[in-house]
């Protein structure tokens, strides 16, 4: 892995440079913005000396720039700071958020991805016939449908007609804590079905037609002819020859993909009142809570970071010959 | 067990267990030894902010902390805040007047307890008192308070005496409706300015019927019958709010049976069919307003449209506002006899309202010079006759209201544009004075003295929903300050309604509705009679096992 | 000598033209058979056709009796298990026909372990292999990727992995026409010699009749889906009766006898 | 083996899905435009909010009516306008913007290219959605025409990262060089020679971000931070019938059917035309 030390500190470098122009950007453009915490929160009884009192208190009253290198100087030893929208110190929320998010993220994702690649490779291989056709007119109109849509419907059918599943939160209120282990993870998984499931759909049919398109490129190449000559199983051949060559651009959508998803997951969470990431930036930003919206901005964007840096990684260990473009 | 609850059959129905339910089915049971005999599930649209009664500003914190914590004493269903006529005892057992009544001693029940174990002790009111009317709190009761109240005082472990500053006739209701005792043993090291930071602000330790048991933000909040509560065992062992975004999922919640309890359906849902679910009708406390700012933006000068009263009637008889509220809170359509709640004791059904007519309406536009122009528009000297209403987006009954309003207007040819503005910028309006219409909503407290808040001169600067249109009315003030020091209930009445009728003829407002609240409560519930003004105070009454028990909950039992 | 393959009225079709129209003949053990013609006359699709590797919508008729059995009605597992053991094919582009994500001594190992060799057993087996096909250091050229060996090293990875469990058939599609000459002639003495260890016959695929002077014994010559003759190499070179085959000859001036 | 999957291709997505769907966007771009003669009534009109609110499909209301007694049908069409409108106008937006830094660093090649291709890369790594629920949020007074400007804004670079990909193609075209050797301008060889060729692969960005801006817009308005009431947009509808508890499916089911059959639509133009651009998905199909 010795080519990969000078690729990732190249990286981190970018990564780093693009860093430190967002978060200033976010700060300075968000303060200008009108309004504070202070309004956002108690706009019917407040006094004037109260709003002064609080801005004191918390040095809003300060230039910007002074606002801005205390912030740094607290961020990196690992004060975040308090939110005021949610009456709690910032690291607390965030981690509240992360988990949650991730918890509905990931396993969507890992869902959404593994059933597109098996989805892009099935057509693939059953290019032109009638029901791989079928399920390409499928793709192209479930990617037409917004995913608050499909989550609206989604509630509507299975939460609300059929009494499936719950219709949001993330567990059981009333039974969650005096559940067995056991029965708690199934109350989770529960409360998760509907939302990941949403999500997992959206993911498959978005990377499916990519992966289709790759697999049906490897298809044609002569070292998928020459593993069938020499008497592979057409699994064997799937599994060797064409996923490790197909997979490349799959995986790459993936790293851009699942960082967007815990800000884009804003809509399905909406739908299923799962209080993640997304729901929390918003309420965020609404309630100008300006140290947890600058939290959440360094976390996303070191996020995607890492998320585009981890993708190139994985293509580089399936595939020898990629070169790495810093 | 689970989500079922709200249809045991649909259960059975769908015999071929799909796989989630099936999930639960299996491993969620197991070991499974509750049931939901005793817990109470209230859906509740948004989280609470703080659960620190002398800073709570939301009604969601309210619904927790009035059960967590206990007053002195309690106001009696009549809502009497003239006197104590009607409180019944809570920490206090009992409490006496002093002969010039303006001091009255306490004597707190010996059993009560805070949560911790430690017994409630007259210094925990004294402590209270202190930091509620502590500039650095910031509290809003703290300044009500300090207002009629002078000190406290302990004499002995267990009795302690209010001082009054001036004997104003709802002097005890101000002080005891106010004041919540708070445990000095916890809360005398945390710096007065920091409250909001401290631990308790989020893990409450009260001496009320429910213990705090958990805050999970976003999600839920819980609460738990205290272990020895001295005034009675609640029957509701347990309260659970499961939070939700946004009203309408609040309500979804209900309907499927994840909650019992919502405190708000829109007609419409009321009105629809639900298995499970049957509407309850609250006295509501809730009216609804919309402000005139009366100068213009910033300035003193007067509004350029709404300096004008007779402007101001005539926008108001365009209003059908039986419509209004029948489409916005409540099948019935309760328009407000005036600037009150009716739930109040001073209200009075027999005042002088502006009529709605819009032909009148249209006749009094054209009098006053406004002509209706090609694009149809009113115009007057070029002008057109066009403004905007204001409203928080937190707040759906209020954006809907303005949608109507808009449009109702536009029928006699003013040229309306809705603002929903978030909170941030809603603040900065309200405190700049920049807007021509705010739609208001108060939670009317039982004391009549709100009005003064809203419409007298004194509350002028005072910020937010403090007389948020600088109107000024030298006989309403007077009339207001009259109701105030009257000595009986009856002189008060008399005054108010002199501020009340000038009010109505002034129209420095238009009073748009007045919800008899459509509450959405599970068949399992068995409600107790409720307060108007705080329904939830009367839960620790409420049964919950109810005549239907669901199939899921028999089945957990069964296990 | 016994017959091996004995191929009758073979025709391929992809529409309504045929590719492959009415091709008989047979090779026999050891042998080495040269098929020569343009690009397009339809020899590849016969060694493909040969190995069922055309797809779906190629429509194949006729017979080709192999080992007694009959290549085109065998069940799709039955074939699977004659590729690689029993009949093998060199294809023509080394670089393109090599996975290029997987070193090349597992894609010779690979042959024996989908035949049932342990995992174990077959690396040793591809490694010997390579270093019987003149590879210096073949344990560590086994663990190379295909983009880092040269042209001529691929192929003889390619014929590795043809020969690693000696087959009794090997169709060798162009094997030389993407090197450079010096290297031809290498690959092509290592086929030879690779091919008299195990008596495998050979089908030797090409366009260039320098090549089948050198290794084969007999030619058939194909045109248009066709073959237009076919006999022992020195009688063709010498008198070869078919106008097509005269002209294929002249166009190699440098092989004139 | 190729040719017959070509023709197949051809039969999914050519021949009657393409037709049906320009057919669809015709109409609905015909009834946005001539939305006031075509709506039954007015859209902003309450009839009566008491009685006629949240009325199901029928003679009188052919989509029913909203929870204002406002017809549903006359929203709809008025919500097109919007919509579309929006739509039109942040894709131009973007597709200008996009063309210009496309053209511009692909042409100029060189340090601007790095540049532009760095700050193109970065603002992409950032979702959208994230950038653009921070602007709404932040700024809660965005007209719908401010609204279409920000989704313009957030749409450009993704253009630009197609324009300078082809430009840069073409640049190294022998008749470029050609035309360059002639003395041609930069800017005229730009204009006259590089960038037509670009109009087909613009065409198909464009065409393809159409489909993503409308179920954005729809997206934020959904969350109550992008069209206001009462201006109708197809999303502000959906979040103002969001209420399964009132059984008023109507005021969900048609503005949904609206924005899944306008982006479907769009997509199948759009993939016909990457085919017909694009040779690498012609061969592949």
């Amino acid at each position: 892995m010795t080519r990969l030390r000078p690729f990732l500190l190249a990286r981190a470098g970018h990564a780093l440079t693009v860093l430190v122009v967002i978060v200033t950007l976010v700060f300075v453009l968000f303060r200008l913005t009108p309004g504070d915490p202070f309004l956002a929160r108690s706009q019917e009884h407040a006094t004037e000396e109260e709003h002064a009192a609080f801005r004191a208190r918390w040095g809003y009253d300060r230039p910007i720039a002074v606002q801005y290198v205390k912030w740094v100087g607290n961020f990196v030893s690992g004060d975040f700071g308090w939110s005021h929208s949610a009456q709690r110190p910032v690291r607390e929320v965030l981690a509240t958020a992360f988990v949650n998010s991730t918890l509905l993220m990931i396993p969507a994702f890992v869902l959404g991805w593994l059933g597109a690649v098996a989805l892009g490779t099935w057509q693939a291989f059953r290019q032109g016939r009638w029901l791989a056709r079928a399920s390409e007119t499928v793709a192209i109109g479930v990617l037409s449908i917004p995913d608050f849509v499909m989550a609206l419907a989604a509630l509507w059918v299975f939460a609300f007609r059929l009494r499936l599943a719950p219709s949001g939160g993330m567990v059981d209120v009333a039974l969650h804590d005096s559940l067995t282990l056991a029965g708690r993870t199934a109350d989770v998984v529960a409360h998760l079905a509907l939302p990941a499931l949403t999500l997992a759909v959206v993911v498959m049919f978005a990377v499916s037609r990519y992966h289709r398109a790759a697999v049906l490129g490897v298809l044609h190449e002569d070292y998928v002819r020459t593993a069938r000559a020499s008497g592979a199983a057409e699994s064997d051949v799937v599994r060797r020859h064409v996923l490790p060559n197909a997979l490349g651009p799959a995986i790459a959508v993936a790293g851009i993909l699942l960082p967007g998803m815990f800000a884009g997951g804003v809509f399905v969470e909406k739908v299923f009142a799962w209080p993640g990431m997304g729901r929390t930036l918003v309420d965020a930003v609404l309630g100008r809570d300006f140290e947890l919206v600058q939290a959440i901005v360094v976390v996303s964007t070191v996020a995607i970071a890492l998320g585009s840096a981890l993708a190139d990684i994985v293509a580089v260990t399936f595939n020898p010959r990629v070169q790495l473009d810093t | 067990m689970t989500f079922t609850r709200g249809k045991p059959v649909r259960y059975h129905e769908f015999g071929r267990p799909a796989a989630i339910l099936g999930l639960v089915a299996v491993f969620g049971c197991v070991g499974d030894s509750a049931s939901r005999g005793g817990t109470l599930v209230v859906s509740s649209a948004g989280d609470a902010d703080v659960l620190f009664p002398p800073l709570t500003a939301l009604a969601q914190s309210h619904e927790v902390t009035d059960l967590v914590f206990e007053k002195l004493a309690a106001i009696g269903p009549d809502l009497n805040t003239m006197s104590d006529a009607g409180w019944t005892p809570r920490l206090a057992q009992s409490w006496s007047w002093s002969r010039d009544s303006m001091s009255v001693t306490f004597h707190l029940n010996p059993r009560a307890t805070w949560h911790d174990g430690t017994p409630v002790r007259a210094n925990d009111v004294r402590f209270a008192f202190d930091l509620y009317t502590d500039p650095k709190v910031h509290s809003s009761d703290g300044r009500d308070i300090a207002e009629v109240t002078d000190s406290v005082s302990v004499s002995d472990s267990l009795t302690c005496t209010a001082w009054f500053k001036r004997a104003a006739p709802e002097r005890f209701y101000t002080l005891v409706g106010g004041l919540v005792p708070l445990p000095e043993h916890i809360l005398s090291k945390v710096p007065r300015d920091s409250l909001l930071q401290s631990p308790f602000a989020h893990a409450p330790v009260g001496s009320g019927p429910y213990k705090f048991v958990k805050w999970e933000p976003k999600q839920r909040i819980e609460i738990a019958a205290a272990d020895r509560f001295y005034l009675g065992q609640p029957r509701v062992t347990r309260v659970i709010w499961t939070i939700a975004p946004e009203l309408k999922t609040a309500v979804q919640r209900v309907f499927t049976g994840e909650a019992d309890f919502i405190e708000t359906l829109t007609p419409a849902e009321a009105s629809a069919p639900h298995d499970g679910v049957r509407p309850v009708r609250l006295r509501g406390n809730v009216l609804g307003y919309a402000v005139f700012n009366m100068h213009e933006d910033g300035t003193n000068a007067p509004h350029p449209l709404f300096g004008d009263r007779a402007l101001r009637r005539a926008l108001s008889m365009a209003l059908d506002r039986k419509t209004l509220a029948a489409n916005i809170v409540d099948t019935s359509g309760r328009v407000p006899y005036g600037p009150f709640s009716r739930s109040l004791w001073s209200a009075d059904s027999t005042l002088r309202q502006a009529p709605f007519d819009v032909d009148a309406a249209r006749r009094a536009l054209d009098s006053l010079g406004w002509r209706m122009g090609k694009d149809s528009v009113r115009y007057k000297n070029g002008k057109p006759l066009a403004f905007s209403i204001v409203t928080p987006s937190s707040s759906e009954i209020r954006n809907r209201t303005a949608v109507v309003m808009q449009e109702q207007w536009r029928q006699v040819g003013a040229k309306v544009t809705a603002e929903v503005l978030d909170f941030t910028a809603m603040g900065e309006r309200m405190r700049a004075k920049k807007f021509d219409i705010v739609i208001m909503q108060t939670f009317a407290a039982p004391s009549p003295s709100g009005v003064r808040q809203a419409w007298s001169t004194s509350s002028i600067g005072m910020g937010g929903a403090n007389n948020p249109g600088r109107y000024s009315n030298p006989v309403v003030d007077s009339a207001i300050d009259n109701a105030l020091t009257a000595p009986t209930v009856t002189a008060a009445r008399a005054h108010y309604r002199v501020a009340y009728q000038a009010l109505l003829d002034d129209a420095p407002g238009i009073w748009l509705w007045e919800p008899a609240v459509t509450a959405g409560a599970s068949t399992r519930l068995d409600l107790a009679t409720l307060r108007p003004d705080a329904w939830w105070t009367s839960i620790p009454t409420w049964g919950v096992t109810g005549s239907a028990p669901r199939g899921a909950e028999a089945a957990a039992k069964k296990q | 000598m016994t017959t091996l393959l004995d191929v009758q009225g073979l025709r391929v079709s992809f529409g309504p033209r045929p590719a492959v129209n009415g091709v008989s003949f047979a090779i026999a053990s050891g042998e080495t058979v040269a098929l020569v013609g343009e690009s397009g006359s339809g020899k590849t699709t016969t060694g493909y056709a040969l190995m069922r590797l055309l797809g779906d919508n190629a429509l194949v008729q006729g017979t080709a009796v192999f080992e007694g059995r009959d290549l085109f009605t065998l069940p799709e597992a039955e074939m699977r298990s004659l590729r690689g053991r029993r009949m093998s094919i060199v294809f023509q582009e080394p670089a393109t026909a090599l996975n290029p994500v997987m070193r090349v001594g597992d894609q010779i190992a690979e042959v024996a372990r989908v035949h049932g060799e342990s995992e174990k057993a077959a690396r040793e087996m591809a490694v010997a292999m390579l270093e019987r096909t003149g590879i210096a250091d073949p344990a560590r050229r086994a663990r190379a990727y295909p983009h880092e060996l040269s042209g001529g090293m691929r192929q003889r990875v390619m014929i590795a992995m043809a020969l690693l469990l000696k087959p009794a058939l090997v169709i060798a599609d162009e094997p030389t026409s993407a090197l450079d000459v010096t290297v031809q002639a290498q690959i092509l003495a290592l086929l030879g010699e690779l091919k008299r260890e195990s008596n495998t016959a050979i089908l030797f695929i090409t366009h260039d009749l320098g090549v089948v002077a050198q290794t084969c014994s007999r030619a058939m010559v194909m045109r248009a889906g066709e073959i237009v003759e076919s006999a022992d190499v020195e009688t063709l070179f010498s008198a070869p009766s078919h106008e097509y085959t005269r002209e294929l000859l002249a166009a190699v001036p440098r092989l004139s006898p | 083996m190729i040719a017959g999957q070509a023709e197949r291709a051809r039969r999914t997505l050519g021949g009657p899905a393409v037709y049906a769907a320009l057919a669809v966007i015709a109409l609905f771009v015909l009834v946005a435009l001539l939305a006031p003669v075509i709506a039954p009534h007015d859209p902003f009109a309450q009839p009566d909010a008491a009685t006629q609110a949240n009325l199901a499909p029928s003679g009188a209301h052919l989509l029913g009516t909203d929870r204002y007694s406002r017809d549903v049908l006359s929203r709809l069409v008025f919500g097109a306008r919007v919509s579309l409108g929006i739509a039109a106008l942040a894709v131009g937006i973007a597709m200008t913007l996009g063309t210009a830094v496309g053209a511009l660093a692909g042409y100029a090649g060189g340090w601007t290219d790095r540049l532009v291709t760095r700050t193109v890369d970065a603002i992409l790594s950032v979702p959208r959605v994230l950038v653009l629920i921070f602007i709404v949020a932040a700024f809660p007074h965005l007209s719908v025409f401010g609204l279409a400007i920000m989704l313009g804004l957030t749409g450009w670079p993704a253009m630009a990262k197609v324009v300078r990909a082809q430009v840069r193609e073409t640049a190294a075209m022998d008749y470029v060089l050609a035309a360059r050797a002639l003395g041609v301008r930069p800017l005229g060889i730009l204009t006259r020679h590089v960038l037509p060729a670009a109009v087909p692969q613009i065409l198909v960005a464009a065409t393809l971000a159409v489909a993503t801006v409308i179920p954005l817009e729809a997206g934020l308005s959904f969350l109550g931070l992008g069209v206001r009431q009462p201006t109708p947009s197809w999303g502000n509808m959906m979040l103002d019938g969001a209420d399964f508890g009132a059984h008023t499916w109507w005021l969900l089911v048609f503005p949904g059917m609206a924005i899944v059959i306008t982006v479907l639509s769009i997509n199948v133009i759009g993939e016909r035309l990457r085919e017909m651009v694009d040779p690498r998905v012609r061969a592949s199909r």
